[in-house]
């Protein structure tokens, strides 16, 4: 028991140490692939190091939720990185949570955080509020059917016991069901992630932002901790898709030797996903707004096809 | 103890009685009659609440019969565990909005008559409670058909103002032609068990043919489902809850239709026994449309209580998802599994009540402070009116069914339930229903999380777009405190959620004979027993304290680490201008992308006028005028209205005033009488 | 002629003088066929007098005599004459249609009750079909006639029905019904004779196609 | 004896208003005739309900259960009336609508016809039976008429053409029933009288007596108000002075309706129950359904009321039709219900119309802020006709309904069960515009007057009593005439 939590509080912990070393690798990928240098892979350590030294310019208009959205938006995903198997799937956490609760807190963050969009007043963080929250609307249904699929194929919605099931499994990937349902989760990735070509994590102009236009009127440490829940949200989703399709590797047990192979898997597989984001990001323009909903619901379809082929093959 | 179940429930009723007439005899005292009402209201509904707590925990059913009859069938009442349940939520929810009631209705002293809204208040809770325990059609027809009125009357209470009429005309009928349907289930039930009382039913039940066994189906589900507001019989809904004072629009939203998943669930399963498959099919698909029609449509409201409303209208789409589930699950022998999603149903017809109730006293306290129920005219309440705020965002999350809040069990317990049905290995069918309805109802959850941002947000932050909303105070402690208890077990429930479930575990046992309790785990998590082995299981408990540690250490860590964190405070930054509360998002705005994304649904028009002063530079005024196309009242309501009215016109024709005319009908009559009937 | 055949022919022309209303083309002379229809009635009854021997048939004969070929004409011509509206006859449905109608409605009459009394007393298995006939021409008369006297005279025609059938009845109605039957069409016209006069007043016209304030 | 005070108290009441002039002295009279027949009354149903049928004359006056209780209804209904009358009349006077000289004819018309409404259920003899009918259409409708004017004369006149004409044909149904019975019983006034009838039923020739049943179905129908023969009741119930068409509807159609059910009880035992109550159910279906689309689109509130009465008038024919025990128990209590809750009605239109001198429903607004007791009393009478609890008439409506199912006649009873709830909706529509609302600013606030407040209250607890209890008292009598009534 005490083991277990350990292991959890451990794999969190790798997670958050992680996360903008992830979304370093994607903007030096990115930058490569425009033919620039571009910033360090430490650069988002260094930006985090600096907002901490700021002090924070507070709206003399908000409310208590903007002070707090902040920490409840880094909670919320931290006890969510408590649910997600990293590099060992042992331990029946049956206890902690599944793949629905997984994205109910998501959900909790972003509650939190689009009221703090809407308590300063200005109609930045409205808007980007106001969208967010419809992008999100369509976005979950798209995120949870594809998972559903996973969950009836293991008969349980715990995310510990699906990846440990497919492992044992082998290619698991090669079925129709699972590579559809793999497409599906990615797009909907794509989308939670503030990504191109859903948004524009690098700019807070008036007509592409929605994650950042949230933050706009927070500064300092508040503003320190959004965006390293920002990447850790980013790094959950990669791992989520990466020991749920890809559970090659992952440690069955609490051999060292398993766990290195485990650890080295998992970063390789997270990797291999933050450079495939940073090249459609190259690839691709962002879309219209209103186009998004066009490709989320595409990528419901896929999840139904998905669905349904998990029962007809 | 069956002495003690009869002194609560004749206290409470006669309580209720009592109070409600004494304050009418006592209206020109308008204090007083307000006082003695809503004392009576809060002490029967304590009465009520140990009524229904003795029944579940001691396990000693009521059963008295009063010494008169009605319609020449005895005056019976039973309280199982099934009606327990409900006698709790409802005795809950109204002790809550009564307390509240006695702050809110200080405010009508003076202008309204006291007296008639407190003998119509205790009067709805009377027949509430009365038609849970009915044990009798005659008496819960009886009973169900004065809840009608006194709620009519109730939402006519402001019946100066002609969209009040309006709202209660729409109200009323609806109502009464859902009771017609209820009425033939009754009769036809009586035809084959020979008396009007549930018990006689129950023995007949089971065993008649299957015909009728579906056509009484089909009429509780129109009857019931025209109470409980599903599409697409919700129409009344949206214009009577917002039409009624707050303190009874939550009990209507909070308790009465409840009642109609009461009947649902004794008429399906207590006594028809469950039937096809297709009877819980149809519930799936009846609840996933209103669960999404109701948010998608609460979105376009600015009207805060007419988006609470349409929430309902979502909310009761749930539970009938939960119901649907279990009745399929039973249908195809995972009784264990329909036990989980009949589980979830009345956890939800709790949960509901609950933040339904809460958020309609909230909107209540908000309207009371402001005088305002449009959303676009507040703003910045939240620092006005900290208490209330905090109850409302509480309702607000709870709704949301954001953890660890009571709203995620009740539909983490669906989706689970859902997903039952998908590997329960029925048909292809089913096993893709199940989990689209979940996608559905993530929809649904999440569209519903984007209303409550939008709510919360727009009504309690930033700045007060009016002089009501900036110079609000906060309420009344009365009314804190009956916010304050509805507010305290929303956490609670989330956090102890198996309270609830070993409450419950009697009413499964009554209705699918099984325990729900050692299904479903314990205080420390809730688990889902599944076909494959593994179980799926919840920490209630545990997720909140690790979202409290969580939370903490993110705080502390944050707060030692580096050397900035100290604070400035300054305007807004507004591109270098002064930020004006014409310049903040507004309600509509927010949901224009929605309105956007789902735009085939709401069939927007817009309107935009400019006057110019010279064309095509110097505007002097723009106007914007959009609305959504109210589809049901426009496809399926006004047609059908207008079809009776022209009708009818041509009908009164035939009382055209020329008495030859009248004389030639009865010429005809006899001509025809002899020519046919000799 | 024996009794029977006499009562035939009686009731014939009973009915037969129906027509006389129809095809009347003004006032007077639809109040004289009236008045000739009563005279025929009291003739048919003293007739049944004298063949059952039932000696209060007499009575019954010259109060028929007093009352419907006197008294109610009387009252008629002289509210008529009070309200001074002219003599036309207003129709809905010209003289000839109404005879077609008329004719029709015997036959209807005749085929109803025709074979209903194959038993019994001959004069009222005569009288029983032509009543009926004479009851539904006069609801003709009143569905058709747009002046209220007319109507009146069409109430008239069905009761002079109904009383020749209770007098064609075995032994007639008993004596103090009838006596009540009377009485009551006496009070019923003379309460109408004052409507119309209240009428007229207020209306300037008893022409009761005028009286459609009241619909819907 | 008791008979004769009962029929002679309402003659000697209105024989004494001639000579009254002033309108105290004529109230003390109609107080003292009123509570006199009721006492009467009382007195005559608890002998008939306890020691049996009471007998007088050799038969001539014949008082059954169902006589008796009809004759409970007058009483309770005449009384209710006429107290009304003081508080109605009273205004009217104020208001100058009325000459204080004619005020005596109409509590000696108001006597006339409560004397010929006993009389119908008094005797024994059919033919009297008829006359008494036919009298109460004359004396009613110069109650009708009573106010002179245009509209009221129109009604009138309407009124006594075609429930003239409707009983002369009933008259003729009367005959061939006396035809029939002479061939068994021969001759004599007792082949009229329907005790004897009754016991020879079955000899009857059938073809007679269903001819018979057809003419007074139409004949004494007319008179009910059953469609389509009912064209003359909302006309003559509107623009008759409120007391009497709380009269009119709350008893008269009832006394009608008691002549159909006594030749409906011989004829069914002639030729079985098939036939008539096949002609009833179709006419009191076809009633409650030409009275719907009326009630919906209604811009008259005392001629909604009156559309209302042909609904329930129907119902309760319905319910006869229907046939059984319990299906006539709703019948039977459903005529009280109806009367009870009815007269409540007509009693605060009154009040309403008169208060804001017109009858246009548009026109009456935010009555319960105008008038604080007959505002509320309208909007709960309302929901009390429209069948819904508390009050006594959902007990009778349901009652009617089960029983129908228990018959299986599944469809006649849904529909009526539909066309029930589409009048509810039409009720409430008018009578929620009434109600609601501000009131004009031309009319004053307050009552016209109390006593026409307090007779408006009277009823209405009445109906809210016999809504939640049936008092055993009650309960038994209906329940013996609806044995009586051959109820098997």
């Amino acid at each position: 028991m005490i083991r277990v939590l350990l292991i959890n509080f451990v794999q969190a912990a790798l997670l958050v140490v992680i996360a903008p070393l992830v979304a370093g690798i994607i903007k030096k990928t990115k930058a490569r692939l425009q033919m620039r240098r571009g910033p360090s892979f430490f650069q988002p350590y260094l930006d985090l190091y600096k907002y901490g030294q700021k002090e924070s310019v507070v709206s003399e208009h908000t409310s208590w939720i903007f002070k707090s959205a902040p920490y409840i938006y880094f909670a919320a995903l931290l006890v969510a990185a408590l649910l997600v198997p990293v590099i060992s799937s042992v331990g029946k956490l049956n206890f902690s949570g599944d793949i629905i609760l997984f994205i109910y807190l998501l959900a909790l963050g972003r509650f939190f955080l689009a009221l703090a969009g809407l308590d300063a007043g200005s109609a930045f963080g409205g808007m980007a509020s106001s969208r967010e929250m419809a992008i999100a609307a369509v976005a979950e249904p798209a995120a949870l059917l594809p998972l559903f699929t996973l969950a009836i194929a293991t008969g349980t919605t715990n995310l510990t016991a699906i990846v440990f099931k497919n492992a044992m499994s082998g290619l698991v990937l090669l079925k129709p069901a699972y590579l559809l349902s793999f497409i599906a989760l990615f797009i909907v990735t794509i989308a939670e992630t503030g990504r191109i070509p859903v948004d524009n994590p690098d700019t807070h102009l008036e007509l592409t932002m929605m994650h950042e236009g949230m933050l706009l009127e927070y500064s300092g440490k508040p503003l320190a901790v959004l965006t390293m829940g920002a990447d850790l949200k980013q790094l959950l989703l990669f791992t989520l898709i990466a020991n749920l399709f890809f559970p090659w590797g992952i440690a069955i047990g609490f051999g060292v030797g398993q766990i290195v192979v485990g650890l080295v898997a998992y970063l390789l597989k997270v990797c291999a996903i933050g450079i495939i984001i940073a090249c459609i990001e190259s690839l691709f323009a962002k879309m219209r707004l209103f186009k998004v909903p066009d490709l989320l619901l595409g990528s419901f379809f896929l999840g139904l096809l998905g669905l349904i082929a998990k029962f007809i093959f | 103890m069956v002495a003690l179940n009869e002194y609560l429930f004749f206290g409470c009723e006669g309580l209720l009685l009592l109070g409600g007439l004494l304050s009418f005899v006592l209206q020109t005292k308008a204090k007083l009659s307000m006082v003695i009402a809503f004392a009576a209201a809060s002490i029967a509904c304590l009465g009520g609440l140990g009524l229904g707590l003795n029944v579940l925990l001691a396990g000693n059913n009521l059963n008295l019969t009063l010494p008169w009859s009605l319609a020449s069938s005895a005056i019976t009442f039973t309280v199982g565990p099934l009606e327990a349940f409900f006698i709790t939520v409802s005795a809950l929810v109204c002790f809550a909005v009564s307390i509240y009631s006695v702050g809110y209705v200080q405010s009508y002293i003076g202008k309204h008559n006291v007296g008639v809204l407190g003998l119509l208040y205790c009067l709805f809770i009377f027949a509430i409670i009365g038609l849970i325990a009915s044990g009798s059609a005659v008496l819960f027809l009886f009973l169900w058909e004065l809840m009608s009125i006194v709620s009519y009357l109730l939402v006519v209470y402001h019946h100066r103002d002609s969209q009040v009429r309006q709202a209660g005309f729409t109200y009323v009928v609806m109502t009464h032609i859902g009771t017609m349907f209820i009425v033939l289930a009754f009769l036809l039930m009586y035809v084959y068990a020979g008396s009007f009382s549930f018990a006689g039913y129950i023995l007949v039940g089971r065993s008649m043919p299957a015909a009728v066994k579906n056509i009484i189906f089909l009429l509780v589900a129109i009857g019931f489902g025209t109470k409980a507001g599903i599409i697409p019989l919700h129409v009344w809904l949206p214009k009577a809850h917002p039409a009624a004072p707050s303190n009874v629009s939550a009990i209507m939203s909070g308790v009465m239709i409840k009642t109609a998943i009461f009947g649902l669930i004794k008429f399906i399963f207590v006594i028809l026994g469950n039937g096809p498959a297709w009877w819980g099919i149809l519930l799936l698909v009846i609840g996933s449309a209103s669960a999404l029609l109701g948010v998608l449509y609460s979105l376009m409201e600015t009207d805060i209580k007419r988006f609470l409303a349409y929430c309902s209208v979502e909310n009761m789409g749930v539970i009938l998802l939960g119901m649907g589930a279990a009745m399929v699950l039973a249908r195809n022998g995972f009784v264990a599994l329909a036990a989980v999603a009949l589980m979830a149903s009345m956890f939800h017809v709790l949960n509901h009540a609950i933040f339904k109730g809460l958020l309609f006293l909230g909107a209540g306290s908000v309207n009371f402070a402001t005088g305002t129920r449009n959303i676009e005219k507040m703003g910045g309440l939240l620092r006005r009116m900290p208490w209330t705020g905090l109850f409302f965002l509480v309702a607000s999350v709870s709704i949301a069914a954001l953890p660890p809040f009571n709203g995620f069990i009740s539909e983490w317990l669906t989706f689970q339930s859902l997903l039952a049905l998908g590997a329960s290995g029925g048909n292809l069918f089913l096993e893709v229903l199940g989990p689209l309805a979940g996608a559905g109802l993530a929809l649904t959850s999440a569209l519903s999380a984007a209303g409550f941002v939008r709510a919360f947000g727009i009504q309690f932050l930033a700045l007060p777009r009016s002089s009501g909303a900036k110079n609000a105070k906060e309420v009344p402690i009365s009314m804190r405190i009956g916010m304050g208890i509805l507010a305290a077990l929303c956490p609670l429930l989330g956090v102890v959620p198996f309270i609830i479930i070993k409450l419950l575990a009697p009413v499964t046992a009554v209705l699918l004979g099984v325990h729900t309790a050692p299904v479903l785990g314990n205080y420390f998590r809730l688990s889902i027993p599944s076909g494959v082995g593994q179980h799926t299981a919840l920490s209630a408990l545990l997720v909140p304290s690790l979202l409290g540690m969580a939370g903490l250490v993110a705080y502390l860590v944050v707060k030692y680490i580096g050397k900035g964190g100290s604070v400035r405070y300054a305007e807004t930054w507004n591109c270098g201008t002064t930020l004006t509360p014409r310049m903040e998002y507004t309600g509509t705005a927010f949901a224009k992308p929605l309105r956007m994304i789902f735009r085939q649904i709401f069939l927007p028009e817009r309107e935009v006028k400019t006057e110019y002063t010279v064309e095509p530079y110097f505007k002097a005024e723009m106007s914007y005028e959009g609305k959504i196309k109210p589809v049901f009242e426009d496809v399926l309501y006004r047609p059908v209205t207008r079809l009776f009215v022209v009708v009818a016109n041509k009908i009164r024709v035939l009382q055209s005033g020329s008495i030859h005319l009248y004389l030639l009908y009865m010429f005809a009559t006899l001509v025809l009488l002899l020519i046919f009937a000799r | 002629m024996s009794s029977s055949e006499l009562s035939n022919l009686l009731i014939t022309l009973t009915l037969a003088s129906s027509f006389l209303i129809i095809i009347g083309r003004r006032l007077d002379s639809v109040i004289k066929a009236a008045v000739v229809q009563g005279i025929v009635l009291a003739i048919f009854t003293a007739v049944r007098g004298w063949s059952t021997g039932m000696h209060e048939m007499y009575v019954a004969a010259v109060l028929t005599l007093l009352v419907k070929a006197g008294l109610i004409p009387y009252i008629l011509n002289r509210v008529a004459r009070l309200v001074d509206t002219g003599w036309g006859i207003k129709s809905y449905v010209n003289t000839k249609m109404s005879l077609v109608i008329c004719v029709a409605l015997v036959i209807v009459a005749y085929s109803v009750t025709g074979d209903m009394l194959a038993s019994g007393s001959a004069v009222f298995a005569r009288a029983l079909p032509a009543a009926l006939a004479m009851m539904l021409i006069g609801l003709f008369i009143m569905t058709t006639r747009k002046r209220a006297i007319t109507q009146v005279v069409g109430l008239l025609v069905i009761e002079n029905g109904v009383f020749m059938a209770g007098v064609g009845a075995t032994n007639g109605m008993p004596a103090v019904i009838e006596l009540g039957v009377f009485l009551d069409a006496l009070a019923g016209v003379f309460i109408m004779a004052i409507l119309a006069f209240r009428i007229k007043r207020a209306f300037a016209t008893i022409n009761t196609e005028n009286l459609r304030s009241l619909r819907g | 004896m008791m008979p004769f005070f009962l029929l002679g108290l309402p003659l000697v009441t209105a024989f004494l208003c001639i000579f009254a002039t002033k309108q105290k002295t004529l109230s003390v009279i109609n107080v003292l005739g009123g509570i006199a027949i009721g006492v009467t009354a009382v007195l005559l149903d608890w002998h008939v309900f306890t020691k049996g049928t009471l007998v007088e004359l050799d038969k001539f006056i014949y008082i059954d259960a169902l006589g008796a209780y009809i004759i409970g209804l007058i009483a309770f209904v005449g009384l209710a009336a006429g107290l009304y009358s003081l508080g109605y009349f009273a205004h009217e006077l104020e208001a100058g609508e009325l000459a204080e000289a004619r005020l005596k004819w109409y509590y000696v018309l108001f006597y006339v016809f409560v004397f010929t409404m006993l009389a119908v259920v008094v005797v024994n003899n059919l033919g009297i039976m008829w006359v008494a009918i036919e009298a109460t259409t004359l004396s009613s409708a110069l109650l009708v008429g009573y106010f002179d004017t245009k509209a009221s004369l129109e009604a009138a006149w309407k009124y006594i053409i075609i429930c003239t004409v409707g009983i002369v044909f009933a008259l003729f149904g009367t005959l061939l029933l006396y035809f029939a019975a002479v061939h068994v019983l021969g001759e004599g006034s007792k082949a009229l009288d329907w005790s004897t009838l009754l016991q020879v039923a079955s000899k009857l020739n059938p073809k007679l007596v269903k001819l018979a049943f057809i003419f007074i179905l139409v004949g004494y129908g007319t008179k009910v108000g059953l469609a389509p023969m009912h064209t003359w009741l909302p006309d003559a119930h509107s623009q008759a002075p409120s007391p009497v068409s709380a009269l009119l509807s709350g008893v008269l159609l009832n006394c009608a309706l008691y002549g159909i059910l006594r030749v409906h009880l011989v004829v069914t035992q002639t030729v079985g129950p098939g036939f008539t109550n096949a002609l009833l159910i179709i006419f009191g279906m076809f009633s409650v359904a030409i009275a719907l689309p009326f009630i919906l689109a209604q811009h008259d509130i005392k001629r909604l009321l009156a559309y209302s009465s042909i609904e329930h008038m129907g119902i309760i024919t319905v319910a006869v039709g229907i046939g059984g025990k319990l299906a006539l128990y709703g019948a039977l209590l459903h005529m009280l219900n109806h009367a009870i809750t009815k007269s409540a009605l007509f009693f605060s239109a009154g009040n309403a119309t008169q208060h804001y001198r017109t009858k246009k429903i548009a026109k009456i607004k935010g009555l319960i802020k105008a008038m604080p007791v007959t505002g509320p009393a309208l909007l709960l009478g309302a929901f009390a006709i429209a069948g819904v609890p508390p009050f006594n008439i959902f007990i009778s409506e349901f009652t009617i309904f089960s029983a129908g199912f228990a018959q299986g006649k599944y469809f006649v009873t849904g529909l009526l069960l539909v066309l029930v709830t589409l009048v509810f909706a039409g009720i409430m529509y008018a009578v929620a515009k009434m109600a609601f609302g501000s009131p004009p600013g031309r009319v004053a606030v307050g009552e016209t007057n109390k006593w026409s407040a307090v007779m408006v209250v009277i009823p209405l607890c009445l109906a809210l009593l016999l809504g939640v209890y049936t008092p055993p008292v009650i309960g038994n009598v209906i329940y013996q005439v609806a044995t009586m009534m051959g109820g098997r």
